[in-house]
C-alpha cells in the first residue's frame, strides 16, 4: 500500500451519544465553533443506558474504524441511574473486546455534560487520534465479497 | 476392471500429484487444527493419517457450502444496474476431496435427489471429485448396512480406495475416476490377481453382512404415514432434546437451506446456508402462526422425515447410517433406537 | 465399580421413589443410561416405577437446570395471556443439582423463571465430571467400545487394546477449577458435602490468553472459533438461555448473520457469551454440549473474572443478592472511561 | 461455474418494475401491487395458472411468496395484493410507482381450471385478504365462461373497507352468469348488503354439490367453520379445494421450509384437495 493511499484514508467513528448530555454537549461544541474532527457519525440515543453490546458490536461488523460510546456523568444521568447500569455493562464489555484482540481504543467510553462542549471536542480529537493510529479496522469487519 | 495397487508412500505421491489438477482435501483430525469445513487442504506428499471411522464433518459441505453465494447485486437506489442480479463468478478449480468413506459418499447422490433442478448443487457435483474410502472397521455407532448402504460401497465415489493388508487398492468408478489413476502411472502398480480377489471377498462378505441389516425402508414405506406420526414415544424423545441443531447440521443427508439477502455499504449479495428444522424459527409464518412450534413436532419432523417422507417421495431412506447424531448428540438421541421403535410399532 | 457413584445413583432412586410416591413432585429431573460408552441422558421420571431407571455418575455433563422453566410450566394448567393465574399449589418438580447447577437454579428464581416453591432441590455434592473429548484424546482417538469407572480411575476398553486413566487428568477444566463443589441450595442432600475447594489459580486459562498481545489474541480467537458450524448447541445447553427470542433469531434488526461466515460466528459467540455475564456458573454445559470442541466457556470465565474482580460477585451464591447487571455502585470501577482516566485526574 | 447460466437458473428473480400500487383496503395495510417485467422476451413468456404464486424480491430484504392476484388472461402485468405484515412485506409497502423489484415464478400448481374444475359448477369461498388468487380464479373462469357451470362467490371481510378489488365486486354483482353474495361481519353505516361470517352465509345459500367443486380461502378458523354447513348439503373433502400457505425460501421443493409430511407446499401444492390435506399431519 502507497502512503498516498494511507494518507488519504480517514477513520469512520461512530458515535452513541445519550440525548440529555453528551448530544447536547456536541450541540454547544457546534455552536461554540469549538473545531473536532469530522469523523464522527453521530447516534442520539435516549440514554446511555440504551446503548447495548449489540449496537456497538453492530458497528464493528459493518465496517466501524472506532466506536465511542458517550453519556452523562454519573450521577447526572435523567433517569437518575441508567449511566450507572451501563457502567458495569460497558467495562464488561470493554474488556471482553480486548480480550478477544480487538484493539484497545477501537471502542471508547466517555462521560460528557451538555455544559462540556469543549471536551466533547477533545474526546473526539482524542479518539479520532487514537483510532488513526490503530489503522483501519479489520477484526469483526464483516465482508460481503 | 482395473485396480491399482499403492503402498502408502506412494498414495502419498499420487495425491500430490493430484493437487496439481485441484484442491486436494482430506479429513482434518482434531490435531491438525481446526477447519471451517471439518477437512484441510493437503500441502505436503503424505498419505495422512486415517482413522477409523467417519471424520468428524459431513463432505456435505462442500456441495452445500456455508454460505453458497446465489447472486450478487448492487443495492444502490436508482442506480440502473440496482438490483440485477449477477449470479457469480465461474471457479476454475477443482476439488478433489480423499478419504471419504462410503456412507458420506452415498448422502452425495441421495442429496441430489431433491436437489435434481439445483444448478448451484450440480456444479459442486461436476466440480467436486470423490475419492472413496472404504471401512476395513466400522465404528460401534456406525450402521450403513442398516439404511442401504456398505462398509464397502461405492455410490457417490468417482474411485473407491480400500487399505488392504497394509497396501491401498485403488479402482475407478467412474470415468472421472479413471482419468486421476492415470496419474498414478509410475507410482502405483496393477494389482496382481490375489490382492484383486482379496478385494472382491471383502465387498463380498460386506454386502452379505449388509443383507443381514434387512432393508428398514421398504418395511416403512409400507407402514401408513399417520400411524408413524402418532407413535407414543416421540414425546419421550422430544422432552429430552434440547433443540439445537447439532445433529442436522452434522448430518450427511440434512440439505435443508434457508436464503437471506445480506447487504454492506451498497453491495448485496444473496445467500443460501444449512438450515436446521429443530430451530421454531424454521417454520414461522410472517402472522406469528407456527406450524410446528411445539419441540416434539420439530423432533418427529426430523426423523419422519429421514425415515418415512423422504422414502415415500424418493424410494431410499435420508439416513446413510454414519452415526454422527448418535455421536455428537448432547443428549444421547439415537436415531438407531428411534428406527426400531418405529420398526417394531 | 466405582462405589461413591453407585451409593448415589442408590440414593437419587430412593429419593425419587418417594417423591414421586407420595406426590410431593410430578416429576424427578435426573440422568439416565445412554446408549453409548461415556453418555447418560437426561430424564424425567414421572412414576415411581420409573426410579430405578435414574443413574449417576462422572459423564453426568449437561445442566440440568436448563430443562427446569419449560418443565415446570409444561405441568401448569395451560391459559392465555390474561387469565388469572390458577389457584392452588402448582404441581412441583424435584431435579437433581450439584454446585454450579444449583446456583443456576438461584439465578433462575432470581430471573423469576423458576417458583422456588415448586422445585426439590436433590443436591449432590460433585466430584466432577469427565470430559469425554479428554477421555477419547487420552487413548490417541481410538474407538471406545466401553468405560468403566472406579472411584478414581476409568477403564477404557476398544478394539484391541484396554487402557487405565487417572479419573482426575480427564477431569473437564471448569470442574477443576470450581470453588463451589456443594449446592448452594438444597431441600435434600446426598453424600457429604465437600467443602469449599481452594484452587490456586482458578482463571488460569483466562490469564494465559491476557498475556497474549491484542493481535494473538484476535488470532486464537478467529481460530479457536472457526470450526463452529452453528448449531446453537452452547446455547440450548446453557440454563441461562430461555429468551422467547434469541438476538441470534431477531430479524428487525438482524444482529448477526447466520450461515459460518467469520464475523457472524465470532460475533454470535461473543454476544451469547456476553449475556451470560454476572449469570454463568462455568457449569460446562455448553463446552460439552458442543459438537466440534470450541472453547466458548473461556469467554464466559473471562466475564465471570471481571465481575468476581469489579463487583466482587459470583452468580447465584445468594438468593438475596441481586444478580451483579441489575444493580450498581456508585464507586464502580471506571478507568477503562476516556475522561476518567487517572492521568486525566478524574477518579477510578 | 459457467454452467449455472447455461441452465435456467430456478433461483433468479426477473426484474421488475412496480407499475402502479393500489391502497385496496382502509386500514391501509394492504395495497395491490402492479407489475410489469422489464425484459419484454420474459414478459411475453409469462404463463401461469390461476391459484399460482411468486416469489417478490426486494433488494437486500429477501423473498416472499405471494398469490398471483390477476388473472392469467390479463396480459402485460401482473397483480400482488399484498399485506404488511414481516420485513419484506414492510419494504415493498414503502416502495413508490417505479422502483425495481424481482419476481420468480410462476411457482406452485394452481387450481385444476383446464382439467378438473372445468364443466362443473363452482362455488368460490374467501375471507379476508385470501381472496387475492381467487379474484385471478374467478376472471379466467368469467373469461372462458362456457367451460363452467354455475358460478357462485361467497365473499367476506370485517367492514366494508376491508373488502378487496370493491370497484370490481361490484361490476361482478350486476352481470348475470355469477352470484355474487358479498358479506360483512358486522352491521357498518352505509352498508345495505350481507352481514354475518362466511360460514353463516355459506350456511344460507347451501350451495348444491351436485357436478361442483368450492374453492375456499381464508383464515383456517373461517375454513373449519365453512365445512360443517357444506358437508351438510352433500359436499365431500374430494370436492373442495384448499390453498395452503407455509413459510417458504425456495418455492421449487429443495429448502425444506414449507414441507408438511412428504409433501412440499410450495411445489406440490399450493392447492390441494380437503382430501389430500386430510392425509396429512397437521403442520400447515
Amino acid at each position: 500500500m502507497g502512503t498516498t493511499s494511507e494518507n488519504k484514508w480517514e477513520p469512520k467513528i461512530v458515535a452513541f451519544l445519550c440525548n440529555w448530555c453528551s448530544y447536547a454537549g456536541a450541540d454547544l461544541a457546534g455552536v461554540s465553533r469549538f473545531q473536532y474532527p469530522p469523523n464522527i457519525r453521530i447516534i442520539r440515543l435516549p440514554c446511555s443506558g440504551r446503548v447495548s453490546a449489540n449496537m456497538i458490536l453492530d458497528a464493528l461488523r459493518s465496517g466501524a474504524d472506532g466506536v465511542l460510546v458517550s453519556g452523562c456523568h454519573p450521577g447526572d444521568c435523567h433517569y437518575i441511574s441508567g449511566n450507572l447500569f451501563a457502567r458495569r455493562r460497558f467495562a464488561l464489555l470493554n474488556n471482553l473486546l480486548e480480550f478477544v484482540g480487538i484493539e484497545p481504543g477501537r471502542v471508547n467510553f466517555s462521560w460528557v455534560s451538555a455544559s462540556e462542549g469543549e471536551q466533547f471536542a477533545e474526546v473526539v480529537r482524542e479518539v479520532t487520534e487514537t483510532v488513526k493510529k490503530l489503522g483501519p479496522s479489520t477484526r469483526l469487519v464483516k465482508n460481503i465479497g | 476392471m482395473k485396480v491399482l495397487k499403492f503402498d502408502r508412500k506412494g498414495m502419498g505421491k499420487w495425491l500430490a500429484r493430484l493437487g496439481e489438477k485441484g484442491n486436494v482435501y482430506v479429513p482434518a483430525s482434531s490435531k491438525e487444527g481446526k477447519t471451517a469445513i471439518g477437512w484441510r487442504k493437503l500441502e505436503s506428499a503424505e498419505m495422512p493419517p486415517v482413522s477409523p471411522g467417519v471424520p468428524a464433518r459431513p463432505v456435505k459441505n462442500f456441495l452445500l457450502p456455508q454460505p453458497e453465494v446465489l447472486f450478487r447485486f448492487s443495492t444502490r437506489p436508482g442506480k440502473e444496474d440496482s438490483f440485477i442480479p449477477r449470479e457469480p463468478e465461474p471457479g476454475q478449480v477443482d476439488n478433489i476431496i480423499f478419504g471419504v468413506r462410503p456412507c458420506d459418499a452415498r448422502s452425495i447422490m441421495l442429496n441430489a435427489m431433491p436437489y435434481e433442478n439445483d444448478p448451484y448443487y450440480q456444479a459442486r457435483m461436476e466440480h467436486n471429485i470423490i475419492i472413496g474410502l472404504t471401512c476395513g472397521e466400522p465404528c460401534s455407532t456406525c450402521f450403513c448396512s442398516w439404511t442401504g448402504g456398505s462398509p464397502m460401497g461405492t455410490d457417490g465415489c468417482d474411485l473407491s480406495v480400500t487399505e488392504l493388508e497394509g497396501a491401498f487398492m485403488a479402482r475407478a468408478i467412474t470415468r472421472r475416476g479413471e482419468k486421476l489413476l492415470e496419474e498414478a502411472a509410475g507410482i502405483a502398480v496393477e494389482a496382481d490377481h490375489d490382492a484383486v480377489e482379496g478385494l472382491e471377498k471383502m465387498s463380498a462378505t460386506a454386502v452379505a453382512g449388509a443383507g443381514s441389516g434387512t432393508a428398514p425402508e421398504r418395511a416403512l414405506r409400507e407402514r401408513d404415514l399417520m400411524e408413524l406420526y402418532n407413535a407414543p414415544f416421540w414425546q419421550d424423545l422430544a422432552e429430552r432434546c434440547i433443540n439445537c441443531g447439532a445433529c442436522t447440521f452434522l448430518c450427511p443427508t440434512c440439505y435443508c437451506f434457508d436464503i437471506q439477502d445480506e447487504t454492506l455499504h451498497g453491495k448485496g449479495r444473496r445467500i443460501r446456508y444449512q438450515d436446521s428444522c429443530m430451530f421454531p424459527l424454521f417454520t414461522l409464518h410472517a402472522s406469528g402462526h407456527n406450524p410446528r412450534g411445539q419441540k416434539v413436532q420439530r423432533v418427529r419432523n426430523r426423523f419422519m422425515h429421514k425415515l418415512k417422507y423422504f422414502p415415500d417421495r424418493f424410494g431410499p431412506l435420508s439416513c446413510v447410517g454414519c452415526g454422527r447424531c448418535v455421536r455428537d448428540c448432547p443428549v444421547n438421541i439415537d436415531i438407531r433406537e428411534v428406527m426400531g421403535k418405529l420398526l417394531a410399532l | 465399580m466405582s462405589t461413591a457413584n453407585q451409593k448415589i445413583t442408590e440414593e437419587i432412586r430412593a429419593q425419587a421413589e418417594r417423591l414421586l410416591s407420595s406426590g410431593e413432585v410430578e416429576a424427578f429431573l435426573g440422568y439416565e443410561k445412554g446408549s453409548l460408552p461415556m453418555s447418560v441422558r437426561p430424564f424425567t421420571a414421572r412414576k415411581p416405577e420409573d426410579a430405578g431407571r435414574l443413574v449417576w455418575n462422572s459423564f453426568c455433563v449437561l445442566n440440568l437446570a436448563n430443562y427446569l422453566p419449560a418443565l415446570l410450566k409444561s405441568l401448569e394448567p395451560p391459559r392465555r395471556p390474561g387469565d388469572p393465574p390458577p389457584e392452588g399449589p402448582l404441581p412441583r418438580v424435584a431435579v437433581v443439582a450439584t454446585g454450579c447447577w444449583s446456583r443456576n437454579i438461584v439465578v433462575q428464581i432470581r430471573e423469576n423463571q423458576v417458583d422456588r416453591d415448586r422445585v426439590t432441590i436433590v443436591g449432590v455434592p460433585s466430584r466432577g465430571m469427565v470430559s469425554a473429548m479428554k477421555v477419547r484424546a487420552a487413548v490417541n482417538g481410538r474407538e471406545i467400545t466401553a468405560v468403566t469407572e472406579e472411584d478414581h480411575l476409568l477403564l477404557v476398553e476398544g478394539n484391541g487394546f484396554r487402557q487405565e486413566i487417572n479419573r482426575w487428568d480427564v477431569v473437564r477444566d471448569n470442574c477443576k477449577t470450581c470453588r463451589h463443589p456443594d449446592p448452594v441450595i438444597h431441600d435434600i442432600l446426598i453424600g457429604k458435602k465437600a467443602g469449599q475447594r481452594q484452587v490456586q489459580e482458578p482463571f488460569a486459562q483466562v490469564k494465559d490468553i491476557e498475556s497474549k498481545d491484542s493481535a494473538r489474541r484476535w488470532q486464537w480467537f478467529a481460530e479457536a472459533f472457526e470450526s463452529c458450524i452453528r448449531c446453537y448447541a452452547c446455547r440450548n445447553a446453557c440454563p441461562l438461555c430461555y429468551c422467547p427470542t434469541c438476538f441470534v433469531d431477531d430479524s428487525r434488526p438482524q444482529w448477526v448473520g447466520k450461515s459460518t461466515d467469520r464475523t457472524d460466528t465470532l460475533l454470535f459467540h461473543l454476544l451469547r457469551a456476553y449475556h451470560c455475564a454476572g449469570r454463568c456458573t462455568d457449569c460446562g454445559s455448553c463446552e460439552s454440549a458442543c459438537p466440534v470442541g470450541i472453547p466458548m466457556r473461556l469467554l464466559t470465565k473471562k466475564l465471570n473474572m471481571d465481575v468476581l474482580e469489579m463487583y466482587g460477585s459470583e452468580a447465584g451464591m445468594s438468593l438475596d443478592e441481586p444478580l451483579p447487571l441489575t444493580t450498581y455502585d456508585p464507586s464502580d470501577p471506571q478507568g477503562f472511561v476516556l475522561t476518567e482516566r487517572e492521568e486525566k485526574g478524574g477518579t477510578r | 461455474m459457467s454452467y449455472i447460466s447455461k441452465t435456467k437458473n430456478p433461483y433468479r428473480p426477473y426484474p421488475a418494475r412496480l407499475d402502479q400500487i393500489k391502497v385496496e383496503t382502509e386500514d391501509g395495510n394492504l395495497k395491490t401491487f402492479r407489475i410489469v417485467l422489464e425484459d419484454e422476451r420474459e414478459r411475453e413468456a409469462w404463463n401461469h395458472n390461476a391459484g399460482q404464486f411468486a416469489m417478490l424480491s426486494l433488494a437486500g430484504k429477501g423473498e416472499i411468496p405471494i398469490g398471483i392476484a390477476s388473472s392469467p388472461t390479463e396480459k402485460g402485468h401482473l397483480l400482488f395484493t399484498v399485506n404488511r405484515a414481516g420485513v419484506v412485506t414492510t419494504a415493498l409497502h414503502n416502495m413508490r410507482e417505479g422502483d425495481r423489484i424481482g419476481v420468480r415464478g410462476p411457482l406452485g400448481n394452481g387450481f385444476p381450471v383446464d382439467t378438473d374444475l372445468k364443466g362443473k359448477n363452482i362455488v368460490i369461498i374467501a375471507g379476508g385478504f385470501a381472496f387475492t388468487t381467487l379474484r385471478a380464479t374467478l376472471i379466467y373462469m368469467l373469461e372462458n365462461r362456457d367451460n363452467y357451470g354455475k358460478i357462485t362467490v361467497i365473499y367476506g371481510a370485517r367492514t366494508p373497507g376491508m373488502l378487496l378489488y370493491r370497484d370490481e365486486l361490484r361490476a361482478w354483482q350486476a352481470r348475470d352468469d355469477v352470484e355474487m353474495h358479498v358479506t360483512i361481519d358486522r352491521e357498518a353505516p352505509g352498508w345495505d348488503g350481507l352481514v354475518g361470517f362466511v360460514p353463516t352465509i355459506a350456511g344460507e345459500v347451501a350451495p348444491s354439490p351436485e357436478n361442483a367443486a368450492a374453492l375456499i380461502c381464508g383464515p383456517p378458523i373461517m375454513i373449519k367453520f365453512t365445512m360443517p354447513p357444506l358437508e351438510k348439503v352433500g359436499w365431500t373433502d374430494e370436492q373442495v379445494y384448499l390453498s395452503l400457505e407455509n413459510r417458504m425460501k425456495c418455492g421449487i421443493g429443495i429448502c425444506g421450509h414449507c414441507s408438511v409430511g412428504p409433501v412440499y407446499v410450495c411445489n406440490d401444492g399450493p392447492v390441494f384437495t380437503r382430501s389430500q390435506v386430510r392425509k396429512l399431519p397437521v403442520e400447515y
